[in-house]
């Protein structure tokens, strides 16, 4: 389904994007290697959908955050939002997208200014924009903290008073203020406790129905991923290597990777714990200027000379399915 | 009852607090807790509930200002190390307990090979020195896996990934030949897949050196891997004790249970089971039991009375710091409390 | 008791020399140690200040440009030549070339030339009838021409051979000189055979050093010094401070008014200042350049009073308006130099003068003195005659052709000049007390003070400082 | 050693900053004398009656507690070498002090804070001949220019200001670009950038007043240096001049008076020492206060 | 990138900063100065000026004067120095070495007193011992060190009469100058060392080493230390060439210490510039080396620095 036809009923299209950041080198002289950060990507975002994007750390899942978004300028590639080609927007429609589509962090209070209320943090989105002022803009941001659950008399706190998981709440209002249609949360909840993580999880999911939102949601802990997602997409080293609805992806692994990915996690089950299968060996790679082939190639059990020399294409193996992998694999283990 | 004799390790009513300008932080509070030979205790807790803070007490690491051990003992072999002066505590670290700390990115000296850090462990409580050390250091590398590890042994730490230098941190803990072996948070930094690398070392020398593991972290996943029993922290204290069994099946205390809750629902995709309110203040604790603005089965009695430390399965094996723990008849809790 | 060593003396200089060339510069810290190495034709006589003939031994006038002068025969240089007429006349030539540009070239550009007549003859010929040679012989060192010529101008820096009393001996960089006593020395032998001068520019490190027995002899200390000094040596000088009255008719000057430069030297009361500022190792201007003992110097003329009625009464008169007077000086060339300034704009003041001081730069102040179309109201300069004649001060200070003055008078000028060239002393000298007695009643200049030699030294030292204030080491000894 | 935000940051609320401040008796200190000591030199005529330039001879290097001509009070201080009162001196030829330190430091601090942000907020090639001038000027002997231009153009306190400022502005210039760009990727930038705020917005309103503290911090430091440089060069004679004063100048006048009248070189040493002191007690507080993290430059 | 191309790198980069330097002062002082003045005494003729101007080739234009001398300077020849008469280059070699080691010998009392101090204070932060050495560099950064060296002078000099007063010759010359200009390095090098060692001491891999046994002494000293090194070094560094490049003159003056900050001093006043060119270029030069230096020891503390 990944092809020209769905860029116009997806809400966000991604197209072979990339990202190399440039290594070492300075000023003067060349920059002399890459960071293959995000590498040859296309992925569909649907209305109303979250797609959940897993993997270990460095494989890229902040870049294509940014990409997404407009943060950051791409090295190739085309990102449509709403069948349109966000990097080709004019001015004014760059400062509309700006309205439709935002960021979570994982850290909302190190995006804060600190030297700001907490109303003027939130409302902020509002007065940029020119939405609301005075009395209006007072009441905005008092409903925005109420849907997020918290008291509107914070307005006048500094965010450094809050706890934890009050702040990402704030975070989150401020990232709402607009009615965006898309946001990318970038691991929302992993600088979170359990017991306050629930309750983000129920926000976010909350969000999403009250206000039509479309997520992208980025974290590498798969479990929650799988609580919250529609979709996941599964990267590796700069690489998309699965792309499937969850249950799809639960049942049916296709990809090496994706199988040792489930499996190293642990089952919160201590009846269970010792009909884990193998484990994953060896270390992620560095994407810097990484070698040809398979990146996942070293550290597969699979892996045979084509792998090492050829890069595998993204393929829909099974319907909406889509994997990129030589071998006809599927996972065998039991994942609870 | 089980017999003290066999607790390698004991804890009784530790307590350790910040003393800071702002007010007194009692990051530890009267915690107590045993380990028996050759069992992994888990010790689990949210983020600043007091573990770290309570394995460095142990140790007796705790730096003044503004931290100070207030109060209690740690028998460590019949031994209580609270006894013995401050400048001679550098004979049970190692040697007594060893201790793995939670980021391994920042746990090793960056100046020093890692040969070196690990030979130096060797040569403190092994009693070994020179090219011996170094011999055993090598082979302690060879133990955690590393390949190549003469040529590693002159890596400097970061020549080395995340996932290589716990594995150093493990075998630098394991050649002081620790009685007891506390792991703090090992792989919190580290990806799933390298997660697992670790913990799978972990058990295998643990049946290869059945050495006793005091076993820190919040992931329960890990717990219901590695553990044989679980000590559950809130805010200073252990709230509850139990056989790790037990802890999935049946949580007696309220806390307990709301965490389990919601893991479960992760798995199921329901609509999680939120525990209401924020995490505590530590300067400014609640009266009573330090859970109960959150708790919801509080009762008056919870605001006010400090919930003891009570056996509900009149084995020692479960503890609970509750009023009215979960699944146990009140009274009979009311009447154990008295 | 005593000292163990008494042929050695470690003396303290103000700075370090620059050069060992004593023909090249006019450095205070280089006399000192180059007097003792080189001999000149004449020397003044201690007591009189009358030139006296040193290495020449007799002098004949030819003509009246013409001198002739007989050498002094068995004199050697340090590097066991001998010292013949050649070298007499090559240094001479020497130093009136414009190719070494002496920097005291004006005291000694009066000689056209000198020349050789026989083995022990020779004649200098000067370019106007000059009263004042014989005196200006006194600064010409007298050099070996061979080894002259045998060293680069660089490398004359750091060599000496002279006919002098002492050899040199070695010079460390920014900390000391040492010489030692020439053994084949024409004259007396001297009773200190080896010294070092040490360079110590501080002059409150110079006196520790003189309290701790580091050095013998501390040259210049301050007059406050004294109480802590074991043994003082001083004698008079001839260094004159004077503060020159811009009479330029260009400038718009107040004190181009004749009333207006005698109420400020009336308002201004020299005894307290060199009571007070000096401790009494000054001597206040006789309301004249000229002091006791100079040629010219005139005895009738008394000292303004300190009397501020009466200048102000001038000012009055002369309808002063509080118009500001730009007093400008630089501090740190000359003892005292800033705090003789703050005190005289401070008397200044006092008589309603409206006074601006501007303290300068050494560079700064020079171009604002030599630099007529910016020279301010008043500025503060010193005048030293070395030559004990009256010559010196009044072409400085007073003839228009002059780069220091600040007037221009050709009545003044004329008399100047005439005065310069009269070789009959007593004419001369009742010239220059006319001259004295005009500038009296027409000053151009507050005539300030004259400071004192003031030396410290060890208590066993003996020594009369002179008043030529040269540091002959062949005068001094110590007692037991 | 472990995260102590939660509990810090909840702490803060109640701990205001005059609180904070009194924990620190030092800086507490610090400040009550600098205050002291700015009040008595900006006010001084009413501490003293004596004019800083009238000078009295006959009463040169009185001790302490001579008593004054004329109805005056006590030279508490002493007299200096024309007589004038000590304390007068120190109190008027503070403003000079304090002035060539604040001057300069502020010079430095506009020009290197502007320097340093447009290299770090514009980067490449901006950067590039900025950090290099940078370089440069970081390797090349500042004080030694310093006394040439002093020389050449003259000394005195006009001079002396831009001639120390051409060391000043260095320091400043790498702090604000460190700091802009450490900024630049911060989360806040990017946040402000995700909301659509537009670019020189977020320069001035969220970069700009976040890297103030280090900067202040940066600044009172500073100005205590060149107090002190101050200092040294009037004492070389590459200052201030009379009839204008200084603290430097009072000292490198007085010096050669040491032995004779210490009080004349002792107390405008401690009065130096004792204000840069302070500052410098301010400066470190403000660090440790405001930012935490900022590591000693 | 190897060492080698580093250091030439680094060289390069000497030459630029010493190029764009003596341009400058070269520029500065032909344009506004007028040094035949000075050089002159005050009873020379207007004729022996020009005379002077001439010979100094000062009368000629500025650009012809500035090739004249990029291209002398190159070959390393100021010209001769207009006070001493001799080439610039002679006059620097008698005081550079003599200051090198003066301020050699400071730095190295300020390590010796500095490093355990601020070990100490770092070891037993908060106690009174602490707060005591804390304040002390605080008074070694503060005091004016030309004060510090009067009263130093004052005290054991003439009061007490143990030690010189000024000049040099013997070892016992250097004591007092090498003190006094020791105080600021020294303060400042205890502040960074005490700050420095109290971060370690709470860094992870410090409580690692206790876990495992190490006793605190040999943690300072085995482990702390080498990690503290960088930023002393770079202190240390940075205090020698300030000294160098005319700090240490108002001490070196205090002291009649025949050092190169007097020379500086004294060029500067009498407006000698081949010599004050010369002397730009060598404390360039020296800044330049000695940042040099401290670049490579970075490598040989940390080793995460590779060139
Ligand atoms: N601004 C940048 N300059 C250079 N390299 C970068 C930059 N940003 C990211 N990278 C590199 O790109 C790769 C991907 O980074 P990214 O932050 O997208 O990973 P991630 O999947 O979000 O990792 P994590 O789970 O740690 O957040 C990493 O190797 C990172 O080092
Ligand atoms: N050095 C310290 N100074 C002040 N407070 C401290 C210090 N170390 C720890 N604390 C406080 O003690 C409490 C317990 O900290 P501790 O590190 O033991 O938590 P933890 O359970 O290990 O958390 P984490 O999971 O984040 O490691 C924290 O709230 C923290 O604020
Ligand atoms: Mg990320
Ligand atoms: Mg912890």
């Amino acid at each position: 389904m990944i092809n020209d036809e769905s860029i116009k009923k997806s809400l966000v299209s991604v197209r072979n994007i990339k990202k190399y950041f440039p290594v070492g080198g300075g000023l003067i002289s060349k920059a002399k290697s890459y960071v293959h950060a995000v590498d040859d990507v296309s992925l569909d975002i649907y209305t109303g959908q979250t797609l959940g994007v897993v993997g270990e750390s460095g494989c890229g899942k902040t870049t294509m955050g940014r990409l997404v978004l407009k943060l950051l300028n791409k090295t190739a590639g085309e990102i449509y939002f709403k069948g349109e080609d966000i990097y080709k927007y004019n001015k004014q429609q760059a400062k509309h997208f700006r309205t439709k589509a935002q960021l979570i962090f994982q850290d909302s209070f190190s995006s804060f200014d600190s030297r700001n209320k907490i109303g003027k943090i939130v409302g902020e989105p509002l007065v940029v924009h020119n939405v609301a002022k005075g009395q209006e803009l007072e009441d905005r941001v008092a409903g925005l903290l109420r849907t997020v659950g918290l008291k509107p008399e914070l307005m006048d706190e500094y965010p450094y008073t809050l706890a934890a998981g009050q702040k990402q709440c704030v975070g989150v209002a401020r990232s709402i203020a607009l009615y965006p249609e898309f946001i990318v949360a970038d691991e929302p909840i992993s600088a979170l406790d359990v017991s306050v993580r629930a309750m983000m999880l129920n926000l976010l999911k909350d969000l999403q129905k009250s206000h039509n939102l479309t997520y992208m949601f980025i974290s590498h802990d798969i479990r929650v991923v799988r609580w919250l997602s529609s979709h996941i997409a599964i990267m590796y080293v700069g690489k998309l290597v699965e792309y499937a609805e969850t249950p799809e992806v639960f049942a049916h692994r296709l990809h090496p990777y994706t199988e040792a990915l489930l499996t190293a996690v642990p089952i919160e089950d201590p009846t269970l714990r010792h009909i884990k299968c193998e484990i994953l060996l060896g270390e992620v790679p560095s994407p810097v200027d990484p070698p040809p082939g398979c990146r996942f190639a070293p550290r597969c059990f699979l892996a045979n000379e084509r792998c090492f020399k050829e890069d595998p294409q993204l393929e829909e193996r099974r319907p909406g399915h889509w994997v990129a992998c030589f071998e006809d694999f599927e996972g065998q283990a039991e994942i609870s | 009852m089980v017999e003290a004799a066999q607790d390698i390790l004991k804890v009784n009513g530790l307590s350790t607090s910040f003393l800071l300008r702002e007010g007194e932080i009692k990051a530890v509070d009267n915690v107590s807790f045993s380990l028996k030979k050759g069992e992994v205790l888990a010790l689990v807790g949210e983020s600043g509930s007091g573990k770290t803070v309570a394995c460095l007490s142990l140790l007796r690491l705790i730096r003044w200002p503004p931290g100070k051990i207030k109060s209690g003992e740690v028998i460590l072999d019949g031994q209580n190390l609270f006894d013995i002066p401050l400048k001679d505590m550098h004979k049970i670290r190692g040697l007594g307990i060893a201790m793995i700390l939670q980021e391994p990115m920042s746990s090793l000296n960056p100046s020093i090979i890692i040969g070196r850090q690990i030979q130096e462990a060797v040569e403190l409580n092994q009693g070994l020195s020179g090219e011996e050390a170094k011999k055993k250091a090598i082979e302690m590398l060879e133990l955690v896996r590393i390949p190549s590890p003469e040529k590693r042994y002159y890596n400097y730490p970061h020549q080395l990934s995340g996932g290589m230098k716990q594995r150093i941190m493990i075998a630098m803990a394991l050649s002081c030949k620790p009685k007891v072996l506390i792991a703090d948070e090992p792989t919190k930094s580290l990806d799933v897949t390298i997660q697992a690398q670790i913990l799978r070392l972990m058990q295998a020398l643990r049946n290869d050196i059945d050495t006793t593991i005091l076993f820190v972290t919040s992931d329960l996943g890990i717990v219901a891997e590695m553990a044989d029993r679980v000590a559950i922290m809130y805010a200073g204290q252990v709230i509850e004790i139990c056989d790790v069994f037990k802890l999935f099946t049946n949580p007696a205390h309220p806390y307990t249970k709301g965490i389990m809750k919601s893991i479960m629902a992760l798995k199921t995709g329901e609509r999680l089971n939120i525990i209401s309110g924020d995490p505590p203040n530590l300067m400014a604790l609640p009266t009573g039991c330090t859970f109960h603005p959150r708790c919801d089965y509080c009762q008056e009695k919870c605001r006010t009375e400090v919930p003891q430390y009570d056996d509900i399965s009149g084995e020692g094996t479960h503890m609970v710091r509750c009023h009215f723990p979960l699944g146990v008849d009140k009274t009979q809790a009311e009447g154990k409390g008295k | 008791a005593g000292r163990a060593d008494k042929e050695s003396i470690t003396i303290a200089l103000q700075g370090e020399l620059t050069t060992l060339d004593a023909q090249y510069p006019d450095d205070g810290n280089m006399r000192p140690i180059t007097q003792n190495i080189y001999d000149t034709l004449y020397v003044l006589e201690k007591e009189t200040l009358e030139p006296k003939p040193w290495l020449a031994t007799g002098m004949n006038l030819v003509d009246s440009l013409t001198w002739e002068f007989k050498l002094r025969e068995g004199v050697k240089f340090h590097d066991g030549s001998p010292l013949t007429v050649e070298d007499v006349v090559f240094s001479i030539n020497r130093n009136i070339s414009p190719e070494l540009n002496s920097q005291f070239l004006n005291s000694v550009d009066a000689i056209d030339h000198a020349e050789a007549v026989d083995a022990n003859t020779f004649r200098i010929v000067t370019k106007e009838p000059d009263p004042l040679l014989l005196k200006r012989l006194t600064l010409i060192p007298i050099l070996s021409k061979a080894f002259t010529e045998a060293h680069t101008a660089n490398e004359l820096t750091l060599v000496a051979n002279g006919t002098g009393p002492y050899k040199f001996v070695e010079w460390k960089s920014g900390s000391h000189v040492k010489i030692t006593a020439n053994e084949n020395y024409w004259g007396e032998a001297p009773a200190i055979k080896n010294a070092t001068y040490r360079f110590i520019e501080e002059k409150l490190t110079a006196l520790s050093a003189l309290q701790a027995g580091e050095v013998d002899l501390a040259v210049n200390i301050l007059p406050e010094y004294v109480e802590n000094t074991p043994k003082v040596f001083t004698n008079t000088s001839f260094e004159t401070y004077w503060v020159r009255f811009n009479q330029i008719p260009e400038n718009n000057s107040v004190f181009k008014n004749k009333d207006l430069r005698l109420a400020a030297n009336y308002a201004i009361d020299f005894n307290t200042i060199a009571e007070a500022l000096f401790l009494g190792y000054a001597t206040p201007c006789q309301g004249q350049m000229g002091r006791d003992g100079y040629v010219g110097y005139n005895p009738n003329i008394i000292e303004y009073p300190y009397d501020v009625e009466k200048a102000k009464e001038l000012m009055k008169a002369a309808g002063y308006n509080g118009e500001e007077i730009e007093f400008v000086s630089q501090r740190g060339r000359w003892l005292k130099d800033g705090e003789l300034t703050e005190a005289i704009a401070s008397y200044l003041l006092e008589a309603g003068f409206n006074v601006k001081t501007k303290i300068l730069s050494w560079s700064e102040w020079l171009n604002v003195l030599f630099d007529k179309t910016k020279a301010p109201d008043i500025i503060l300069s010193s005048n030293s005659n070395d030559f004990f004649d009256m010559d010196r001060p009044f072409s400085a200070c007073v003839l228009s052709t002059s780069s220091q003055s600040a007037m221009n008078n050709p009545e003044y000028d004329a008399a100047i000049l005439a005065a310069r060239q009269e070789l009959d002393t007593a004419k001369r000298q009742a010239m220059y007390e006319d001259l004295a007695a005009k500038f009296h009643e027409d000053p151009f200049a507050l005539y300030t003070l004259s400071i004192n030699d003031l030396h410290g030294g060890a208590a066993d030292l003996n020594w009369t400082p002179r008043r030529d204030t040269r540091l002959y080491l062949i005068e001094m000894s110590f007692s037991d | 050693m472990a995260k102590k935000n939660t509990i810090k940051n909840t702490a803060k609320k109640k701990v205001t900053l005059w609180k904070r401040f009194r924990n620190n008796k030092a800086a507490l200190i610090a400040c009550i004398v600098l205050i002291v000591l700015l009040t008595m030199i900006f006010a001084a005529s009413v501490f003293t009656s004596y004019n800083v330039n009238t000078s009295d001879l006959r009463a040169r290097l009185s001790p302490p507690g001579t008593p004054g001509r004329a109805g005056n009070s006590n030279h508490i201080l002493g007299t200096d070498q024309l007589g004038r009162d000590l304390f007068a001196r120190l109190l008027y030829g503070g403003r000079a002090s304090l002035r060539v330190g604040f001057t300069v430091t502020v010079i430095g601090a506009i020009i290197g804070i502007v320097l340093g942000l447009s290299a770090g907020y514009f980067g490449g090639w901006t950067d590039m001949i900025i950090m290099r001038l940078v370089d440069i000027w970081s390797s090349a002997p500042t004080l030694l220019i310093a006394m040439t231009v002093v020389m050449i153009m003259g000394p005195g306190e006009g001079n002396l200001i831009i001639a120390l400022s051409i060391a000043s502005w260095t320091l400043f210039c790498r702090m604000a670009r460190s700091q802009a760009l450490v900024m630049r990727n911060s989360p806040m930038v990017e946040s402000g950038h995700a909301i659509g705020v537009s670019t020189p917005q977020i320069m001035s309103k969220h970069v700009a007043p976040n890297i103030l503290s280090p900067l202040v911090t940066t600044f009172v430091i500073e100005t205590a240096h060149f107090i002190n440089a101050e200092a040294n060069l009037s004492f070389l004679g590459f200052g201030v001049q009379p009839p204008d004063t200084s603290w430097g100048l009072i000292l490198g006048e007085g010096r050669k008076y040491l032995v004779q009248a210490p009080w004349i070189v002792i107390y405008p040493g401690l009065v130096i020492g004792i204000t840069v002191l302070c500052l410098n007690l301010i400066g470190d507080w403000i660090r440790d206060e405001f930012d935490p993290l900022a590591v000693k430059h | 990138m190897g060492m080698g191309k580093y250091i030439l790198q680094r060289l390069a980069f000497t030459i630029l900063v010493v190029l764009v330097i003596s341009i400058l002062v070269f520029v500065l002082t032909r344009v506004v100065g007028n040094p035949v003045d000075i050089l002159l005494p005050l009873t020379a003729t207007t004729e022996q000026r020009e005379l002077l101007t001439k010979q100094l080739g000062l009368d000629r234009p500025m650009i012809q004067q500035l090739g004249d001398f990029l291209k002398s300077a190159a070959t390393l020849d100021f010209g001769d120095s207009w006070t001493q008469r001799r080439p610039s280059m002679e006059v620097i070699f008698d005081y550079l070495p003599i200051s090198a080691l003066l301020i050699l010998c400071a730095m190295a009392i300020a390590v010796l007193v500095a490093f355990p101090l601020g070990i100490i204070a770092a070891y037993k932060r908060g106690s009174l011992l602490d707060r005591f050495l804390t304040v002390l560099s605080l008074v070694g950064i503060c005091m004016p060190p030309f004060w510090i060296g009067l009263m130093l002078m004052f005290f054991f000099a003439v009061k007490l009469g143990w030690l010189p007063t000024s000049g040099i010759g013997t070892w016992k010359h250097f004591i007092l100058p090498a003190v006094t200009i020791s105080f600021r390095p020294m303060g400042n090098l205890a502040q960074i060392v005490r700050y420095e060692m109290t971060q370690q001491l709470g860094e992870m891999y410090a409580i690692t080493a206790r876990a495992k046994g190490v006793r605190e002494i040999n943690l300072l000293r085995k482990h702390a230390l080498k990690n503290i090194m960088t930023s002393s070094i770079t202190m240390i560094g940075n205090d020698y060439c300030k000294q160098l490049g005319g700090l240490s003159a108002a001490v070196e003056v205090v002291y009649g210490f025949p050092g190169f900050g007097h020379l500086i001093k004294e060029t500067i006043q009498s407006m000698d510039y081949p010599l004050l060119q010369a002397e730009v270029f060598f404390t360039a030069v020296i800044v330049c080396l000695i940042n040099l230096i401290v670049d490579i020891l970075y490598a040989a503390f940390d080793p995460r620095i590779r060139y």
